[in-house]
């Protein structure tokens, strides 16, 4: 069971509030502060890729994002765009739209040079991502992971 | 926290100082200036992310657009950036190939061999 | 619908997370600067009480809290504890334990003299509060309103 | 942000300087001190709110608990708090007509003509 639950309607002004409670949830959950602009990012990422899939699709379900820290810090974000869009979305070479010669293709809009520069991201920046079919209905989950400190008191 | 946006004028260089973060939220505020500044007749412009707190792959998008939008124009894009935390995502998305990273303003408007990378 | 929607074990930690969320999405709702303080006062309050009553009732549900920002900012507090308990907590001078000469009544514990506080608070701040049973299920929801400034564009 | 407490004896009081947020997290700390200092001996105390950013209705509770058991032992509890929005939780609550609140220490110490209210 999460610790922390937070639903968000899929509004770019939002992925703010999912960054300020996934750094405070991580925090407190004991992952090391060095480690938290990481977290901050990672999960922006993944939070905004969300709301861009959910607009795209004109979908207004709120968007999921489950934070545990037991036995480390783990968020999970949850969409509920078709699952199609997602697996397109992997990075490979073409996504990140960098050519041979170091200049973004040509044909890419700012949208998917966006979406591949997340997924670039969060593979470089999670250790441990996963990113599959949500449990129930449509939509995918990205799920990370982050160890934690724990004093022994 | 907020986005904050001010251009000045550097020799024949188009300086745009952003503060803040920008994300998925101000992204779209930052593609509107630098597409007026080179609708404008911009061509040498430079983006001073000093100030800049916070930066997402929408940000990213926004910059490689501009860049794309200059280049085809005839104009440049530098960007001034020291602060590691961001030069580090630069480095992982692969544009600190794509872009002009400098260490300071002056020496983005001089071009010259003080490229941070 | 909310527009955000946060939930978290009963654990005072997550108290924390949630006058953050609630400040955070008061601010971008455009509830105005000064009354931020009262704001995190009172979400702090109604939250903690929710905490509190799962703790001693042994309840491991969720505590939920839902924000919306349409046409003002209100923010829904929803715990799971028999509702009697709530109606026995509605502030009267017993409850605040202030006797007539200024002094705490002896008889009652910290607890109790908190719980007092909190209502007292919560009244004194909040124009518009309301508590009443849970829609469904067993509970209590704290209801808070407060006005946002939206700029003319 | 976190609870910061620490001690020192002024004349023949022992003032506790907290700082931070007193809430239902880390109100359970300042009860253990305050019971400590008790039982160690304080009786006059002075509990410095100066640099407390947050106070809920967990940490007022502690602060009532604090001033029935010293009051009890023969002792006083004085509050030192000059903050505007830790005065108006005092007000609400009337707790301003519980407690001794001063503008600083030494005043507090002093006992003095110097209270807040
Ligand atoms: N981020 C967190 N999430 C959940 N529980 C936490 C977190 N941080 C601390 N705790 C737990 O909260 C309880 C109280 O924490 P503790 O540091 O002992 O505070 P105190 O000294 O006030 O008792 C402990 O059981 C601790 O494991
Ligand atoms: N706190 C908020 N919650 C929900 N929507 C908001 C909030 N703040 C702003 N918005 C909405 O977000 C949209 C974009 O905001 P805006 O200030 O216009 O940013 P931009 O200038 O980047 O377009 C607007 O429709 C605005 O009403």
């Amino acid at each position: 069971m999460p610790t922390v639950r937070l639903s968000f309607t899929p509004a770019p002004v939002h992925v703010r509030t999912a960054r300020l409670v996934g750094v405070a949830v991580a925090r407190r959950a004991g992952v090391a502060e060095e480690l938290l602009d990481e977290v901050r990012q990672a999960i922006g990422e993944a939070c905004s890729r969300a709301v861009a899939l959910h607009l795209r699709y004109g979908l207004s379900d709120l968007v999921l994002m489950e934070m545990s820290d037991t036995p480390e810090y783990a968020v999970r974000v949850t969409d509920r765009a078709p699952v199609i869009e997602a697996v397109r979305n992997l990075p490979d070479a073409d996504v990140l739209g960098i050519s041979p010669d170091g200049e973004p293709a040509d044909g890419l809009s700012e949208e998917a040079v966006a979406a591949g520069m997340a997924l670039a991201l969060l593979t470089a920046l999670v250790d441990d991502l996963q990113v599959r079919p949500a449990a129930e209905g449509p939509g995918t989950e990205v799920r990370m992971t982050w160890p934690v400190w724990r004093p022994t008191r | 926290m907020d986005l904050s946006l001010s251009t000045r004028t550097v020799a024949d260089h188009t300086v745009l100082q952003v503060g803040g973060e920008v994300d998925v939220y101000t992204a779209p505020r930052l593609r509107e200036r630098l597409i007026e500044l080179v609708d404008g007749g911009a061509r040498q412009v430079v983006v001073d992310l000093g100030a800049v707190e916070f930066l997402d792959s929408t940000g990213l998008g926004v910059l490689v657009g501009a860049h794309k939008r200059l280049r085809a124009a005839g104009g440049t894009l530098s960007l001034v950036c020291t602060r590691e935390p961001l030069l580090k995502i630069f480095r992982i998305t692969a544009l600190d190939q794509v872009f002009r990273l400098f260490d300071t303003v002056n020496s983005a408007v001089a071009g010259d061999a003080g490229a941070a990378q």
